[in-house]
């Protein structure tokens, strides 16, 4: 793969409930991007913007957005799905020769919709949408066989909501919690068990967005490049009945790819933190046994032994994660943009120290049924 | 500069008003095969897929997931793109640097909708701003017709002008075995039909359809062992300019013009009536066919009903526009403008069959959506 | 002239908010494969179709296996009995799209004969009692209209079933 | 079983029944000033880029061509020309109702002498042979308003 950078970087708050509509929130982030890179828009070669038809609740939802995202008088394109996939295909027109600059949104309002009804459309119209399964429900479907097969304990899987939910407080952009202990956790009313209700990501609000150069412009542009040393992307079969709902096989091969383009062959010593999209505090173990930290089944143990704590070997999500803000859509393009900043040193009280490889993961569909992985380093070579 | 790239193989379905006979990600299967056997290969040596439709037609949501045992993508790698009715350009383009970026070798784009599953008004009707335009867009026919309103009475352009396009396209069809609409008609057929919107009647307007397509593109290395004689892509460029549909300037299509100039500077083309040698061109309305024309370099504005007179785009003039019968004959939406680019790959491939245009080397397809969001695709038989 | 829809439009912070809809109603063509599928419940019967190459059986049915991307033609009648994946009992109320009222389970069940499971709802039985690994049989609704609710829930086998 | 074995079979249908989903649309900073102004003063506003000098209607935030931020709102007054119209005759679902829409309806794209771009709205007349592109027309509001587009009933040629 040719070289590429990050050279830009732009995020709203995320909130519960924003007093702004789509453009509006759009080009908080880009202005931030554009600003964070030290670029106007005339720098920019091209537009990927990322929309969702029936999260904001019209037909070709990416019109809504153009003259915000910066489509004015450029080549613009639109993906459906997570950011990280908004990304990729951003990456790939950076270094496909037509163009040298490539800008990347995500925006979402959790807060317009009911979002149970929009995941429920995500289930096959001629067999079981009509059991009004959600993303939730079908969690629990996951949660449970997952740790059934391999004895994790509902003490673990609370570990990882107190963790991310903790980092979170440290997060400006996330809304403001205070702590929460396992106990806490472990009491929250239940919502589909044995999930419950602190253990579930928090919809939110926002917009994001990144700057792509290819290597020609990016040490040009940029005072701290961020180079994309591996990307991979994967999907897996989609009834929840066909699948192993223990494992995430296809997380397991986008990281593979991601690995072998970027050179890791041990991610627990060779990345320095990872910012993962854990809709669900479960699903944060299941990524640690697919992402290669631990053996499979060991997710459990690994946060008992406190390894993707702050103060662990790998921080995980020390922007507090999906559990903190969930700005779906947005929140795989949010854990580039937290890579970015663990690797520029610039992300404050949630800073790791160190760093110089991250892992940033985004996923769509239903029980991660289609996952990314991103690999960024501050260092060109 | 990107890896080169070429479009291998071309598959689409038959296309109907209504496949009761399949579901979505049957009927998506259904053009995955076709591609796959137009290019000799097996699902296995395809590495990436991008999919595209619009969601609100099926009330599919992440239609790349629910659509894995259709698309035959099973642990690889999905992107879902989509632009309303111009998808299928995006997905052309989506496609193409997939493989012109160096990430993958061989990759299949598919565009497909079952326009039969919703009222295809209505949820076009959802595409305008909803709490400010919704209620009263009606669809696009209305500002077409006012547009041609306005052209007939600055040009001296005429109905029958329309009309000679639509039943050119529409008589192109009947050379195309996949064709929806294919039945011979005759300026008189037009000019009777009943009228939706004046000065557009029904047989100037295009159907709505069920019906899928699938490309698939190749690097170079891959290409030239998978075919002969691949279409090669050449450029591909978008223009999308508007917020609200009452931002669009209709007198002066600044889009049309932005995605047509760009492609042409990026393919070197200085004089496209002589160095195209056929074009799919997406377009909804007859009407389209003749103001467009103006804004593509062509000819000067106005003069497009003299080009049309004389027949230089139909299939025995010098540039054929729409041998396959084009837009008024077969609309899956999601499908409609990779159905162009897949046209225009088989007439350079010399695969089009019954509809081949003689000695093609230059092609261009596009695509035409949303809010007035046009793409382009220039191919070559020759490498760029 | 009185086309306005009426929808609730509140103010916050002097900015407003307006409430709106998407309903456009949808009718699927079900397919062959999934029409014959239901057809066979109209007899209560579990159809699935079985992959000869990978030797998997599909319930429900699809038309290719994604694992060699055969069409698959080998129809095979599957038990209504099977056992229980995985579970969940859902505690929050979606009464649009809910089938029963909360508390109710989904179930992941593996009939017997199939080799991929079935997402359903388990109701008539005292969810608290519901374990992995448990027999599970299908109730089929009274009058069948072709859908995946012909399969009305799954039950645990009534102890003078047990094999 | 052979693929034969389909032939005999009814082909069946899934039927979604009414499909509702809410949403509850912010309508912003601009939008929510543009529709307060509707409700409250019967006045029609649209915002001028002070770089370009474009006005734009229905307003916004952005200037797409400079990507400046605009802040300079304009009163266009209530009167404007047809630039484009449609008598919808095809009673589509209306995605507000799930029900047929009443036609014939005339939409209209209405110019302002102060306005770069198009406001749409209804026309009063269905008639096509009495409705001409560039005749002039003038927003009838409501008695009631709620501050919405429909706080205009709809526009009537002069």
């Amino acid at each position: 793969m040719d070289k590429a950078a990050i050279i830009g970087v732009g995020q709203t708050k995320y909130d519960r409930e924003k007093n702004k509509d789509f453009p509006e929130l759009v080009y908080e982030a880009v202005r931030n991007a554009l600003d964070d890179a030290g670029m106007e828009l005339n720098d920019i070669d091209n537009v990927v913007t990322t929309s969702n038809d029936f999260f904001d609740g019209r037909t070709i939802a990416c019109m809504g957005v153009a003259d915000a995202a910066g489509s004015y008088g450029k080549d613009a394109t639109n993906v459906e799905g997570d950011g990280t996939f908004s990304a990729v295909y951003g990456l790939m027109r950076t270094i496909g020769g037509t163009y040298n600059t490539t800008l990347i949104t995500a925006h979402c309002k959790m807060s317009e919709v009911n979002p149970r009804k929009l995941f429920n459309q995500a289930f096959d119209p001629i067999y079981e949408r009509m059991l009004g399964i959600d993303d939730v429900g079908s969690a629990g479907l996951q949660a449970r066989a997952y740790m059934k097969r391999f004895g994790i304990t509902d003490r673990q899987v609370a570990m990882i909501a107190v963790k991310n939910r903790n980092n979170g407080s440290n997060n400006p952009l996330v809304p403001a919690t205070s702590y929460v202990s396992v106990e806490e956790v472990l009491n929250s009313p239940p919502l589909a068990s044995p999930i419950k209700s602190l253990e579930a990501s928090s919809f939110a609000d926002g917009a994001c967005a990144i700057i792509l150069a290819n290597q020609n412009k990016a040490n040009k542009w940029a005072k701290k490049p961020i180079w994309v040393k591996g990307v991979g992307h994967c999907t897996d079969t989609y009834r929840l009945g066909e699948r192993d709902l223990t494992y995430s096989n296809a997380l397991a091969q986008a990281a593979k790819k991601a690995y072998q383009m970027a050179g890791i062959n041990e991610p627990i010593r060779d990345l320095d933190v990872v910012e993962i999209t854990e809709n669900f505090s479960h699903q944060e173990l299941m990524w640690y046994e697919a992402l290669g930290f631990c053996r499979l089944g060991d997710g459990g143990k690994l946060i008992e032994a406190g390894s993707t704590e702050m103060s662990g070997e790998l921080p995980v999500n020390p922007s507090g994660g999906a559990l903190s803000a969930n700005p779906v859509q947005v929140t795989g393009l949010a854990r580039i943009a937290e890579a970015v900043l663990q690797l520029r040193g610039e992300a404050g009280r949630h800073q790791v120290s160190n760093v110089k490889t991250a892992l940033a993961h985004g996923t769509h569909g239903i029980c991660g049924q289609s996952q990314c992985v991103w690999i960024l380093s501050n260092q060109e070579n | 500069m990107g890896i080169r790239t070429a479009i291998v193989g071309v598959g689409q379905t038959h296309h109907t008003s209504k496949r009761r006979d399949v579901n979505g990600q049957e009927l998506i299967n259904e053009a995955v095969r076709q591609a796959l056997l137009d290019a000799e290969l097996t699902i296995k040596d395809i590495d990436a897929f991008v999919i595209g439709n619009m969601d609100h037609f099926e009330a599919i949501n992440y239609v790349d997931c629910w659509g894995v045992d259709g698309l035959g993508s099973y642990m690889k790698p999905v992107i879902k793109v989509t632009t309303g009715g111009s998808t299928g350009g995006t997905l052309g383009t989506c496609g193409y640097q997939h493989v012109s970026s160096g990430l993958f070798e061989v990759v299949m784009a598919i565009g497909w909708e079952k326009n039969s599953e919703s009222d295809t008004q209505a949820a076009i009707s959802t595409c305008a701003n909803p709490i400010f335009e919704r209620d009263f867009f009606g669809g696009a026919i209305g500002p077409n017709a006012a547009q041609y309103s306005m052209y007939m009475k600055e040009f001296g352009a005429t109905q029958e002008d329309a009309a000679l396009v639509a039943v050119r396209d529409h008589n192109n069809a009947l050379n195309n075995p996949f064709a929806h609409v294919r039945k011979f008609m005759t300026v008189e057929d037009v000019m009777k039909s009943p009228m939706l919107c004046y000065p557009i009647k029904l047989l100037d307007s295009c159907p709505r359809s069920d019906g899928a397509c699938a490309v698939i593109y190749a690097s170079e290395s891959k290409a030239e062992k998978i075919r002969k004689s691949p279409a090669w892509v050449h450029a591909s460029a978008v223009s999308h300019d508007c917020t609200y549909f009452g931002d669009y300037d209709w007198e002066g299509q600044p889009t049309l013009n932005a995605a047509v100039e760009r492609v042409y500077k990026r393919a070197g083309i200085t004089n496209p009536l002589r160095e195209i040698d056929v074009m799919e061109l997406y377009l909804p309305f007859s009407t389209c066919g003749v103001v467009w024309m103006d804004h593509m370099h062509f000819c000067e504005r106005g003069e497009a009903p003299k080009l049309i007179r004389k027949g230089i785009f139909n299939m025995d003039g010098e540039v054929p526009i729409n041998p396959s019968g084009g837009v008024l004959s077969t609309n899956p939406i999601g499908a409609t403008a990779l159905i162009r680019i897949g046209e225009a790959a088989l007439q350079i491939m010399g695969r089009a069959d019954a509809r081949q245009v003689s000695n093609v080397k230059t092609a261009m397809a596009t695509a035409f959506g949303s809010c007035y969001w046009y793409e382009a695709t220039i191919l070559r038989s020759t490498k760029p | 002239m009185d086309n306005e829809t009426w929808f609730e439009i509140t103010e916050k912070d002097g900015l407003l908010i307006h409430q709106g809809v998407i309903n456009v109603p949808y009718t699927w063509a079900a397919g062959k494969v999934a029409s014959k599928f239901y057809t066979g419940l109209k007899d209560k019967q579990i159809l699935g179709l079985h992959c000869t190459k990978c030797d998997i059986v599909f319930v429900p049915p699809k038309k290719v296996c994604h694992h060699c991307f055969s069409e698959l033609t080998n129809w095979v009648p599957v038990s209504n009995i099977g056992t229980l994946q995985t579970y969940t009992v859902i505690h929050y109320s979606e009464p649009d799209i809910h089938p029963f009222n909360k508390p109710f389970a989904y179930g992941i069940i593996k009939l017997d004969g199939a080799s991929t499971s079935m997402v359903h709802i388990i109701a008539d039985t005292d969810l608290e009692n519901l374990t992995e690994g448990m027999r599970l049989q299908a109730v089929f609704k009274e009058k069948p209209e072709g859908n995946y609710l012909d399969i009305k829930y799954f039950t645990p086998v009534a102890e003078a079933n047990h094999g | 079983m052979a693929k034969d074995s389909y032939q005999e079979q009814e082909l069946l249908e899934i039927k979604s029944g009414k499909a509702v989903h809410i949403y509850n649309w912010h309508c912003g900073e601009y939008l929510s000033k543009f529709f307060i102004g509707l409700r409250d003063k019967k006045t029609i506003m649209g915002i001028k880029c002070t770089s370009c000098g474009r006005v734009y209607v229905p307003p916004r935030e952005i200037c797409g061509p400079c990507f400046k931020k605009m802040d300079e709102w304009v009163d266009l007054g209530t009167e404007g020309t047809i630039y484009a119209f449609t008598v919808v005759k095809l009673p589509y679902i209306d995605p507000n109702t799930g029900e047929p829409i009443k036609v014939p309806r005339t939409d209209i794209y209405v110019k302002f002498e102060g306005a770069d771009t198009r406001l749409t709205h209804w026309l009063d007349e269905t008639d096509e042979n009495k409705i001409n592109v560039g005749a002039k027309v003038r927003a009838v509001f409501k008695e009631r308003r709620r501050g919405t587009i429909h706080d205009i009933e709809y526009f009537t040629q002069i």
